[in-house]
């Protein structure tokens, strides 16, 4: 790129911030405001922590989209990773790591059940559940106590969609009875909660796997 | 000047230098980086912006949890194809556009 | 007041932090300035009393994305190496 | 409950990704019966929304049944329904070919790793687009966006040699790019506003904020840029025109139409006062691309790159109509077939290039010496995809130009009538370059691989849809009329 461009593209970048600061600086108080109707629903969501509310029942459209962007992620993914050999004999690492794995992991495991409980009445949820779950893998991965994945079979397959299969099955038994993602209220508590259980294994599997059938194959 | 609009202004700055980055530097693992950090700034303007006056809103939390994820998704698979690019050739940049042809 | 300073000092800090992950020779240093971006990251949601996305930004943002890279950087170091065909 | 009528849309959405997410669970190279049982559905789900749209008007469906601006609406109007039509059309006929494509061993060389990976693919890939044209959340759709630009990327790239891979990743930053800058218009919009719902925003007018102009600047450019309008057609040839065929039909003929949708969407909302002033910017760089895509094709080696470059050209058509807008509605109902037909041809085309690419193992243009004694059907569709293209009648193409042209000479500006005329003949010239060396007589005869039937076929079915679609045009542009639910 020729310095000219480059001198373009640093200027247009000043000229954008310029405007953008004052732009967000001379902002009028918006019309709506979806805090108090978030607030005021919250009751009939099935669950009490706002963002859960928001992110499995109001919007619960976009979260299975985007459930849907990680399989894809993962997918595309693996078209890119060759087939390869992996070692699988132990051979003897540095001794801290694996020690320290060994009492992170359960920790690890423990708080991703808190958080998937917790979820529904205060911060936490699927979402966080399931990244501590995928990182408790990478740490034992890293402390070359569990192998980089190859070609996933057909169980691990299952699992890394399950979760998505799963949201949808719920969302067309709810759209056979006319709506879209339109959970009965008394059933919404228990719905949101299946969902987020499915959500919580496949999740850690997919993002684990976004890290594990990448990674460089460790010897064990 | 609120929290929320702090960070918005920072986030602008951390979206602008991400765009820049993203274009100016040629190793494709910079860009990827540049990229995160121009989401992260869209992030904190999402947020920051909707909680200027103080008060805390859910629902751009959520799409932010959502942005996260769809970012962590594109990152790890532009990373796999860089990753293959190297393999295959060698390179960790992208051939001049006129090269393409 | 306080709570202004420290807003302040922690959005110099992202943008410092930013800058160096950008403009750092090294793509190790590059990647580590990026790791200390996110659990700075954490904070700022933190602030913006966003405790949900700071779990997710510290497992995923900060943890799994760096981790993620930091393997990646190691992938393309290792292949550089001469006589390496791995 | 809030629908008289059991509600079909949202199927278009689950059916796609369950089916994705299927044939992922069955296996690599798996799932082709299950993707076209499933699309065939949603291809008469299509038609039978189409059919209710027509006699009960336009239609809201509120997930979760909250309704906007708490929840996200999916809505169908005329607009979003033709693309629906065009999108499930295509995508049925563009997976006949690829079961067939992808089960020749031949199939580009290196179709390997696009065989094992092309259905679940696929599936997200159309799971994307619907979602995006049924979606009425400013949010939603960043959502749908970043689904089918993974989605294409991965399909470009699942080919998996060098230069596919260099393409995609290409690709892919430049789609994140333009996200970003999509999503930071979204913040900027819910930051003024305090929604995102399109239903509950209200239209931009001369005196809205500063950051409103900005979120409408930043994800027009967000959308141009996905859209590869000339000066950001840089990425499109070598993704389009490197992946194997039955992917480069997908992307050329559906995937850079979806964000044209959406960005002809926000024009005529949301933005419509900002539009009204820059709308001379659009056709200009329409025009622009009509001329350069058109020369790049003149001058392209190969085949498929020949092909993409058209495409580059033929989107350049699809801007035109913006400074051309009027209440008479012509220009709309221009845009709308242009993309319609350009969608049926250029599937078409892609899918020939791939069947000479199979029988012959080069993409070359020079190779195709020879060509037309010994694959005509293969010819034919070309050549009658090549008719839409140029705009000649009775084709889609022709209909098309035609209105685009009487929505110029209307409004007393010809300028814009030439640029149409100019573009035509244009085509014709890199479209007869390919018949003439198909014609061209050659000593060489090299040995020819058997070819599928199927695959002659199911193009020469798309390109013979794209010429008839002239002649029932008019009757599908009436979907136009179907206004927006309130």
């Amino acid at each position: 790129m020729n310095r000219a461009l480059r001198a373009a593209v640093v200027l247009g970048a000043g000229l954008l911030a310029a405007l953008l600061v004052a732009a967000i600086l001379a902002l009028p108080v918006p019309a709506v405001r979806l805090p108090a109707l978030v607030a005021a629903h919250l009751p009939a969501s099935g669950v009490t922590h706002p963002v859960t509310a928001v992110l499995l029942n109001f919007r619960g459209y976009d979260t299975l989209l985007e459930v849907a962007v990680l399989a894809l992620a993962l997918v595309g993914l693996l078209a890119q990773s060759p087939p390869r050999e992996l070692t699988h004999a132990p051979s003897p690492g540095e001794p801290v790591l694996p020690l320290l794995a060994r009492v992170l992991v359960p920790f690890l495991i423990l708080s991703a059940g808190y958080l998937l409980w917790a979820g529904a009445h205060r911060p936490g949820g699927a979402f966080q559940a399931g990244a501590v779950l995928a990182a408790a893998a990478v740490v034992l991965h890293l402390a070359r106590l569990w192998p980089a994945w190859d070609r996933p079979g057909r169980g691990l397959r299952l699992g890394l969609v399950g979760g998505l299969l799963l949201f949808l099955a719920v969302a067309a038994a709810l759209l056979a009875g006319g709506t879209l993602l339109r959970y009965p209220p008394q059933l919404a508590g228990t719905l949101i909660l299946l969902i987020e259980i499915g959500l919580t294994v496949s999740l850690g599997l997919l993002l684990a796997g976004l890290f594990l059938f990448l990674a460089e194959p460790r010897s064990l | 000047m609120s929290s929320g609009l702090v960070y918005a202004v920072v986030g602008v700055l951390l979206f602008v230098l991400g765009a820049a980055g993203m274009l100016l530097l040629p190793h494709l693992l910079r860009k990827i980086l540049a990229f995160n950090l121009l989401g992260s700034g869209a992030f904190l303007i999402l947020v920051g912006l909707a909680q200027r006056d103080g008060g805390v809103d859910p629902v751009p939390h959520a799409m932010v949890l959502t942005g996260i994820v769809v970012a962590v998704a594109a990152t790890a698979l532009a990373l796999a194809l860089l990753r293959r690019l190297h393999a295959l050739s060698g390179r960790t940049q992208l051939a001049d556009e006129s090269a393409d042809e | 007041m306080m709570s202004l300073t420290f807003d302040l000092l922690l959005g110099v800090a992202l943008l410092w932090s930013a800058w160096h992950t950008l403009a750092t020779a090294d793509l190790i240093r590059a990647v580590v300035s990026f790791i200390v971006f996110g659990l700075l990251m954490v904070l700022a949601w933190a602030r913006l009393d966003a405790p949900d996305i700071a779990l997710a930004e510290a497992a995923i943002g900060a943890g799994l994305t760096g981790a993620l890279l930091l393997d990646s950087v190691g992938h393309l170091r290792a292949r550089r190496r001469p006589g390496d065909n791995g | 409950m809030n629908d008289p009528v059991y509600d079909v849309a949202p199927w278009l959405v689950l059916l796609p990704l369950a089916w994705a997410g299927l044939a992922f669970v069955w296996g690599p190279g798996r799932g082709a019966r299950l993707a076209l049982a499933g699309t065939a559905l949603q291809l008469l789900l299509t038609l039978r929304l189409a059919a209710e749209l027509l006699s009960l008007g336009g239609r809201r469906h509120a997930v979760g049944g909250w309704g906007a601006p708490l929840g996200i609406d999916l809505a169908v109007d005329g607009l979003s329904m033709t693309m629906l039509l065009l999108t499930q059309a295509v995508a049925f006929a563009v997976f006949i070919y690829a079961r067939a494509y992808f089960t020749d061993r031949s199939a580009d060389g290196d179709g390997h790793g696009a065989r094992n990976h092309f259905w679940p693919l696929a599936g997200f890939l159309l799971a994307a687009m619907n979602a995006l044209y049924l979606s009425a959340d400013l949010f939603n759709l960043y959502v749908t966006l970043e689904l089918l630009g993974l989605a294409a990327v991965g399909l470009v790239a699942a080919g998996g040699n060098a230069a596919q891979v260099s393409a995609a990743l290409r690709y892919l930053l430049v789609s994140l790019l333009a996200s970003g800058a999509y999503l930071l218009g979204v913040a900027l919009i819910y930051g003024s506003y305090g929604t995102v719902a399109l239903s509950a925003l209200p239209l931009m007018s001369a005196d809205a904020p500063l950051a409103v102009a900005l979120a409408a600047a930043l994800m027009g450019v967000a959308l141009l840029l996905k859209t590869a309008l000339f000066p950001f057609h840089f990425w499109l040839p070598p993704a389009h025109g490197g992946a194997p065929a039955p992917v480069s039909a997908l992307l050329s003929a559906l995937v850079v139409k979806a964000t044209f949708y959406l960005f002809l969407r926000l024009g005529l909302g949301l933005f419509a006062p900002l539009g009204e002033t820059i709308a001379w910017l659009p056709g200009l760089l329409g025009s622009a691309a009509i001329f350069w895509g058109s020369w790049q094709a003149l001058r392209a080696q190969r085949l498929k790159m020949l092909v993409a470059y058209s495409t580059v050209a033929q989107l350049g058509y699809l801007f035109l109509i913006f400074p051309l807008l009027a209440p008479d509605g012509l220009a709309l109902q221009a845009g709308v077939m242009q993309a319609l037909s350009h969608g049926l041809a250029k599937a078409a085309m892609f899918m020939t290039a791939g069947v000479f690419l199979q029988v012959s193992g080069r993409d070359a243009v020079a190779d195709l010496a020879g060509v037309a004694g010994r694959l005509p059907v293969t010819l034919f569709a070309f050549g009658l995809a090549g008719v839409t293209l140029m705009g000649l009648p009775p084709s889609g193409g022709f209909l098309a130009k035609w209105l685009l042209i009487d929505a110029a000479l209307a409004q007393g500006r010809w300028g814009w009538a030439a640029v149409v005329i100019a573009g035509g003949l244009l085509t014709a010239l890199y479209v007869f370059r390919v018949v003439r060396q198909a014609f061209a007589s050659t000593e060489a005869r090299p040995p020819l691989a058997p070819v599928p039937r199927t695959l002659e076929w199911t193009a020469f079915a798309l390109a013979a849809a794209s010429v008839l679609l002239g002649l029932r045009g008019m009757e599908v542009l009436h979907l136009l009329d179907v206004g927006a639910a309130s």
